[in-house]
């Protein structure tokens, strides 16, 4: 038990951030906030590829003189990748939310509701 | 010109008639010449085809593969020839009468009318040569949508209502139980080829079999039985010359000659008779015979009446289908023929009347044979016909029909067939001696006798029911090849 | 708070040995997305909360995604375990051979811009497309503005 | 902010250290952590540094929003056309063994050029975004 | 020279467009540029359909680096099928859609426009092409990013709020996909499909594999808009403007269904999907409530976009029932009807766009009597709409035999049902149709603005081919059979 613990400690770390992340897109009324939590949620998913990419008495993987264990470089490529695209989502959201905001004077979610319910 | 251009002919030429009406949509009278004019040419067409004799009957031409292996085929055989050429017979009849109809109650949208009219032929003449299900389905259902629009003509409240319940039930029946049963027999026989003697013998239980056909027969809406029969009043707001392609040509006509290709070329007569699996339609047959009948008398609309006489007739020849004895089925073939050529100059003068004095009640026709003697002396011939007493074609038909209900031993059948044959008397000879008998009341303004471009079809049509009963040995001698 | 959020994940990334993310990480978390936040903040000003919905269905849907990737770590290799597949099959190529194929010691450049090079244009397509996309957003009108 | 005296001064020696560093990054990512994306985001930052003291005004006398646009686009372009050059030069795409007389100095030119193409994609991005934010009126 | 890159130019060049249209000054010259693009893209995926009839699959290593150390191009039989589906759309969208977006869209925007067109269609293309997981998902992205740009470009504010909605949703998917593709990775340590299935025999048994088997299902449903994850769709499909509207609901749908052939079949295999983790269990209920419920709610529509949106989570349905029968046939079904519903729905979405273009809305009561204004039109609607029915002799014909066939192999009732729900169409269809022929028009948008030739024109392209692969199903049916084949061995 205690050593499945020690072994598992970083991807459970991952998993906590990611649920706090998803419960903060789904639950939230603030268009914002729902950004904030997809963000959270997103870099979760990116520490735990990293950890997947960690060795013991690694390194990281830059080579020189003297080293010979190296964490793996793929997780790492992958992740940046990933976090570019995050970002990128988070500004076209975060665009989307600004001009709702101009068009609804208003960005909380069940607010916009009642103004199209209102409109229909 | 070889038998397939023949075929192949029969469908291009309505067709092109279609496009060509769409392209002169702008002038009514080139509209009106070229819709006669293919009328004519397919009518050519399809008598041509007689010459090439018995020879050629179930040779298939294949087009080219439609759906997986299934191609779209055409051949010939008695059954659709007869169909085919009574069909555009008749058309030719029908385009005369449309023409002088609708200018003569100003109808609109005239393009669109003859169009779709066209199209729906190319429809009927498809289903006649169709060699699999599949392509007897393909036109089945092109000649549904086609019909729609002339339905629907008077683009009304009323018009709308009553497409809406042609229309609804038509694809019902046709989609919920005709398409679900091909693919069934697909599925089981891995065939869907019109084959003397069936392609279904030993492929499914007896008790599936009466499924699979009960399914089949009752998909077929335009055969018009009891419980899917409403479409066929309600189609009545339609132009008389629509009612008259509809009830007593093309539509109802296509359904009861699906009803018999299937019997006699899916099932084949030996099985449905060894499985006994057509029990069900007979007695639902039987049934809409009767109550058709008897709803009939209660009409006071004198198209709708003949709606319902309609209903019953068609009844007849499922009945003589689905005996399956060879006399029922020719029974059933001829009355195909007979009934088509009493009830459409029965529409005619239904068509005449309102068109001259504006009326559809029957109870104000009394005396109206004294204004328009020809228009009811013709309903008399083709009323007699449809009754079926000599020397009226329909005679014939009635008596193999009756022949073969006892051949197989089904009295209680025959019997229907005789009470049936009194209400019909009882529903259409009033109109015929109330017409004659008492003369009109003299507040009635004088109307004049139908104008000629309607007089010429309906007595053509009602000396037909004359003269084809003094054909009908050779028609029936040509009947037998039927298998 | 966006950007403490991030630097701490950057400090993360390092201990993991993953200098490059800790660096994109810390530019990008701590930096632009602080700022756009920050800008798009000043924008829409602050919106008090009203009435929240049901939390139930959040909750029911975030714990069993939770429960999930708890049940799918219990087999997993352990932590930073030498053994695990995911360093036997492709990563050593990369490690032992790189240099000889490519001559960059720093395996994350080699790969990222030379082995999987296809997806790096996909990112800077992606960063493309976000830049279209905004431009596209911010400045649309509509008809029911005036 | 603007106003501040000290912040500018100091802005005025700390923007031009940025700049280096971001280079620095650049080029040197072969050798060290960083590449042609911490790069780009970090000479925008210095660019937005700028704007948000002097004013976006000023800053789009440096780098216009347009310019920025198009600087995205080369910086694209860039990178997709050093792999069609891969394919002229009779290799698959993005092949950058057959851009040199030899594979490892073909390698050193594409990595080298794409991550050119990536810094400056980046920067311009992030700066042109920045503008579009502020400049978007309520 | 071309043919040995077929593979990379089908999705290089639309990428290298992208940047050149949106440094292009004048609306027209990138519209013209922008369908060029479209019409050399579907161009290279004739020329891949042919080449993948003459040698088999085609496989082409980016960077020239062998499989798992760099990423590899497969183009099979599915693929190309897709392919040529997509840039055909495309290309007829695009070719009629100048008139609309000019109308539509703020003219300074234009050339931004097109570029998030072609970058929308690079990453549809890019999904198809790829060989490897992770790919896969940048070009998602990428795909993702412009939709929502192009979906928000809809003239009312509601639009706003459908991208939101959509680009919350669909980062949730892309993301569940990522970790779908992290634990495979994890396992494995590789990134190549191929590779990937075949190490699932050594893995099959892992917690973390049967997760991310879970994550990969949830995510594609997302994208997908399968009940109960549809929710973003309708109202995307609903304000985007018209001519995205066509595109969308040709395409985007389309390549989450191919993701799904990919990952379920390719990937994870045949047996481990159906057999060992039940997918089909999942997908049955799913599809047959998401056939029954849309069609329903598609009958109470007031306005037509949403009426073909919910028509169109129902075809989702259908397709996703093809699959859960776990059969060949099934498949076949899935991928004919995925084929003939993408140019029904688009011919359909057309025609709206033909009559938003023309009276400035598409509300069921505006479209009264407008078969007299717009006789054209209104034809090209009929036809559609019997198509969508599933009429002879029409596409939706084909789609619909083949898949109740492939449904009476299975069960009696589910091919009831599958009967009973496309009567639904006919009444959800003929409403429409009654209201444009039988009603009379509304005075006040009596006479619309008449509608451009190119866009009837292309409106009756579409119309036409979903007609013509209904009398000559032969090449849908082949590439439906090989790619069945390939992936139920």
């Amino acid at each position: 038990m205690m050593s499945l613990i020690t072994d598992l400690y970083a991807y459970w770390i991952s998993v906590l951030l990611m649920m706090v992340g998803l419960y903060i897109v789904i639950d939230h009324n603030n268009l914002f906030k729902k950004l904030i939590g997809l963000n959270i949620f997103q870099t979760s998913v990116f520490i735990l590829f990293i950890s997947m990419g960690k060795v013991d008495q690694g390194t990281a993987p830059i080579l020189k003189e003297g080293f010979e264990t190296f964490s793996n470089p793929l997780p790492h490529v992958l992740i940046l990748t990933a976090i570019v695209v995050s970002i990128a989502t988070t500004a076209v959201g975060l665009a989307l939310v600004v001009s709702i905001n101009k068009y609804y004077k208003t960005i909380n979610e069940s607010e916009i509701q009642a103004i199209e319910r209102e409109e229909a | 010109m070889s038998l397939f251009t023949n075929i192949l002919a029969s469908l291009y030429v309505p067709l092109l008639g279609a496009v060509l009406i769409f392209f002169c949509r702008r002038f009514p009278h080139i509209i009106e010449i070229i819709f006669v004019a293919s009328a004519a040419v397919l009518l050519f067409i399809t008598f041509s085809i007689f010459k090439f004799g018995s020879a050629i009957y179930h040779q298939t031409f294949e087009l080219y593969p439609l759906i997986a292996d299934i191609p779209l085929a055409f051949h010939v055989e008695p059954l659709g020839l007869v169909y085919a050429a009574v069909a555009s017979s008749l058309w030719l009849v029908t385009t005369i009468y449309a023409i002088g109809y609708m200018n003569a109650n100003q109808e609109k949208k005239l393009a669109r009318f003859y169009m779709c009219f066209c199209i729906a032929m190319m429809g009927v003449m498809g289903i006649a040569f169709a060699a699999n299900l599949l392509t007897l389905f393909i036109f089945y259902e092109i000649l549904t949508i086609s019909t729609y629009p002339l339905v629907a003509h008077k683009e009304n409240t009323e018009a709308k209502n009553g497409a809406r319940t042609y229309l609804g039930l038509l694809l019902t029946t046709s989609i919920g139980f005709f398409l679900v049963s091909i693919l069934w027999t697909w599925q089981v026989s891995h065939s869907l080829d019109f084959t003397i003697g069936g392609i279904l013998a030993g492929k499914l239980s007896d008790g599936l079999m009466l499924v699979l056909f009960t399914l089949m027969i009752v998909g077929i809406g335009k055969a018009g039985l009891m419980p899917f029969h409403r479409w066929l009043p309600a189609a009545m707001v339609a132009p008389t010359p629509v009612s008259a392609l509809l009830h007593a040509v093309a539509v109802v006509k296509a359904g009861v000659f699906c009803v018999l290709k299937i019997t006699i070329y899916i099932f084949g007569i030996d099985l449905l008779q060894s499985t006994s699996a057509n029990v069900a339609i007979v007695y639902l047959a039987a049934l809409t015979m009767l109550l058709a009948s008897l709803v009939a008398l209660q009409q006071d609309n004198l198209k709708a009446r003949l709606a319902y006489s309609t209903i019953s007739q068609l009844a007849y020849i499922v009945l003589g289908a689905a005996l399956a004895t060879s006399a029922s089925i020719i029974g059933a073939s001829m009355h195909l023929a007979t009934h088509a050529v009493g009830k459409i100059t029965l529409f005619f003068c239904a068509g005449a009347i309102y068109t001259v004095t504006k009326k559809t009640s029957i109870k104000d026709m009394r005396g109206i044979g004294y204004q328009m003697p020809f228009t009811m002396f013709a309903y008399t011939i083709a009323a007699i016909s449809i009754i079926g007493l000599p020397p009226m074609v329909g005679s014939w038909s009635k008596w193999f029909l009756i022949d073969g209900a006892l051949s197989s031993g089904q009295i209680v059948l025959a019997v229907a067939f005789l009470i049936s044959t009194l209400l019909n008397i009882m529903y259409l000879m009033p109109i015929a001696i109330n017409a004659f008998i008492n003369r009109p009341a003299s507040t009635e303004p004088q109307y004049q006798e139908a104008p000629k471009s309607l007089l010429i079809p309906l007595s053509m049509t009602a000396l037909l029911c004359l003269l084809l009963f003094f054909l009908m040995p050779y028609f029936y001698e040509f009947l037998q090849r039927i298998p | 708070m966006g950007g403490m959020y991030s630097l701490i994940s950057a400090i993360l990334f390092v201990v993991l040995d993953a200098v490059d993310v800790a660096f994109t990480e810390a530019a990008v978390g701590a930096g632009i997305s602080t700022v756009l936040f920050l800008s798009a903040f000043s924008i829409t000003g602050k919106h008090h909360e009203l009435k929240r919905k049901s939390h139930l269905p959040a909750l029911l849907i975030v714990l069993t995604t939770g429960a999930a990737l708890i049940y799918s770590t219990l087999d997993m290799p352990a932590f930073s375990d030498p053994q695990a597949p995911i360093h036997q099959h492709v990563a050593p190529h990369y490690i032992e051979e790189s240099y000889a194929e490519i001559g960059v010691p720093n395996l994350v450049t080699s790969v990222l811009a030379s082995y999987r090079s296809f997806d790096t244009l996909g990112e800077v397509t992606v960063v493309f497309t976000a830049l279209i996309a905004v431009l596209l957003l911010l400045g649309a009108i509509r008809e029911n503005e005036e | 902010m603007k106003k501040n005296p000290i912040l500018r001064e100091t802005s005025h020696l700390l923007i031009p250290a940025i700049l280096l560093f971001a280079l620095y990054v650049q080029f040197h990512g072969d050798y060290g952590p960083g590449g042609g994306f911490q790069a780009g985001v970090i000479f925008a930052s210095a660019i937005i540094l700028y704007a948000l003291l002097h004013g976006v005004k000023r800053a789009e006398q440096v780098v216009s929003l347009n310019l920025a646009k198009t600087c995205a686009a080369c910086g694209l372009l860039l990178y997709a056309g050093v792999g069609v050059f891969g394919i002229l030069w009779g290799g698959n795409y993005l092949d950058f063994n057959v851009l040199a007389h030899d594979p490892i100095h073909g390698q050193h030119w594409g990595i080298l050029l794409i991550e050119l193409g990536v810094g400056l994609t980046v920067a311009s991005v992030v700066l042109a975004i920045f503008y579009a934010f502020t400049k978007f009126k309520k | 020279m071309i043919l040995m890159h077929t593979p990379a130019l089908q999705v290089i060049i639309p990428l290298i467009a992208a940047p050149l249209c949106c440094l292009l000054p004048k609306s027209r010259l990138a519209w013209l540029f922008t369908t060029l693009v479209s019409f050399s893209t579907f161009a290279i995926s004739v020329l891949l359909v042919w080449q993948v009839h003459a040698v088999g699959v085609i496989d082409y290593e980016m960077g020239n680096w062998p499989a798992p150390l760099g990423i590899k191009y497969h183009i099979d039989s599915l693929s190309a099928f897709i392919l040529i589906l997509i840039s055909a759309i495309a290309s007829i969208t695009l070719l009629g859609a100048r008139s609309i977006i000019e109308q539509e869209i703020l003219h300074s925007k234009h050339a931004l426009f097109y570029t998030a067109f072609l970058l929308c269609l690079t990453g549809l293309l890019g999904i198809v092409a790829t060989n490897d997981a992770f790919n896969v998902f940048v070009f998602l992205e990428i795909s993702s990013l412009s939709t929502y740009a192009l979906i928000a470009m809809g003239r009312n504010r509601k639009a706003l709020m459908a991208a939101y909605e959509y680009l919350i949703m669909g980062t949730i998917g892309a993301t569940f996909i990522l970790i779908g593709i992290g634990l495979l990775y994890m396992q494995t340590g590789t990134l190549n499909m191929f590779d990937l299935h075949d190490r699932m025999p050594i893995i099959g048994g892992f917690n973390s594999v049967h997760a991310g088997f879970a994550f990969f299902t949830v995510g594609i449903f997302l994208k997908l808009a399968l009940f109960p994850l549809h929710q973003w769709l309708p109202n995307a499909y609903t304000f985007a403007p018209s001519a995205v509207s066509v595109f969308l609901a040709a395409t985007s749908t389309k390549v989450a269904l191919y993701l799904l052939y990919r990952v379920f079949y390719t990937i994870f295999g045949f047996e481990f999907s159906f057999s060992t983790l039940h997918l089909g269990a999942v997908l049955l209920p799913l599809s047959i409530v998401a056939i029954i419920l849309s069609s329903l709610i598609a009958i109470f529509q007031s306005d037509i976009k949403r009426l073909l949106a919910y028509s169109s989570l129902a075809q989702i349905g259908y397709m996703t029932l093809g699959v859960s029968l776990q059969t060949q046939s099934g498949l076949i079904a899935s991928m004919i009807n995925l084929f003939n519903h993408a140019f029904i729905k688009g011919a359909l979405f057309m025609c709206l766009a033909c009559i938003a273009y023309s009276i400035k809305t598409t509300r069921f009561n505006h479209m009264a009597g407008i078969a007299k204004t717009q006789p054209w039109v209104a034809a090209a609607f009929v036809v559609g709409g019997i198509a969508l029915i599933g009429l002879p002799p029409t596409a939706g014909f084909i789609s619909k035999w083949y898949i109740v066939l492939a449904v009476l192999e299975t069960s009696w009732w589910l091919a009831i049902v599958v009967v009973l729900t496309s009567l639904l169409a006919v009444i959800y269809v003929w409403r429409v149709v009654e209201q444009m022929y039988l009603r009379e028009p509304l005075d006040n948008i009596q006479y619309g603005t008449p509608v451009p030739m190119m866009l009837i024109i292309c409106t009756w392209t579409m119309i036409l081919l979903s007609v013509y692969f209904g009398i000559d199903n032969r090449f849908p049916v082949r590439m439906a059979t090989m790619a069945a084949e390939m992936l139920i061995p």
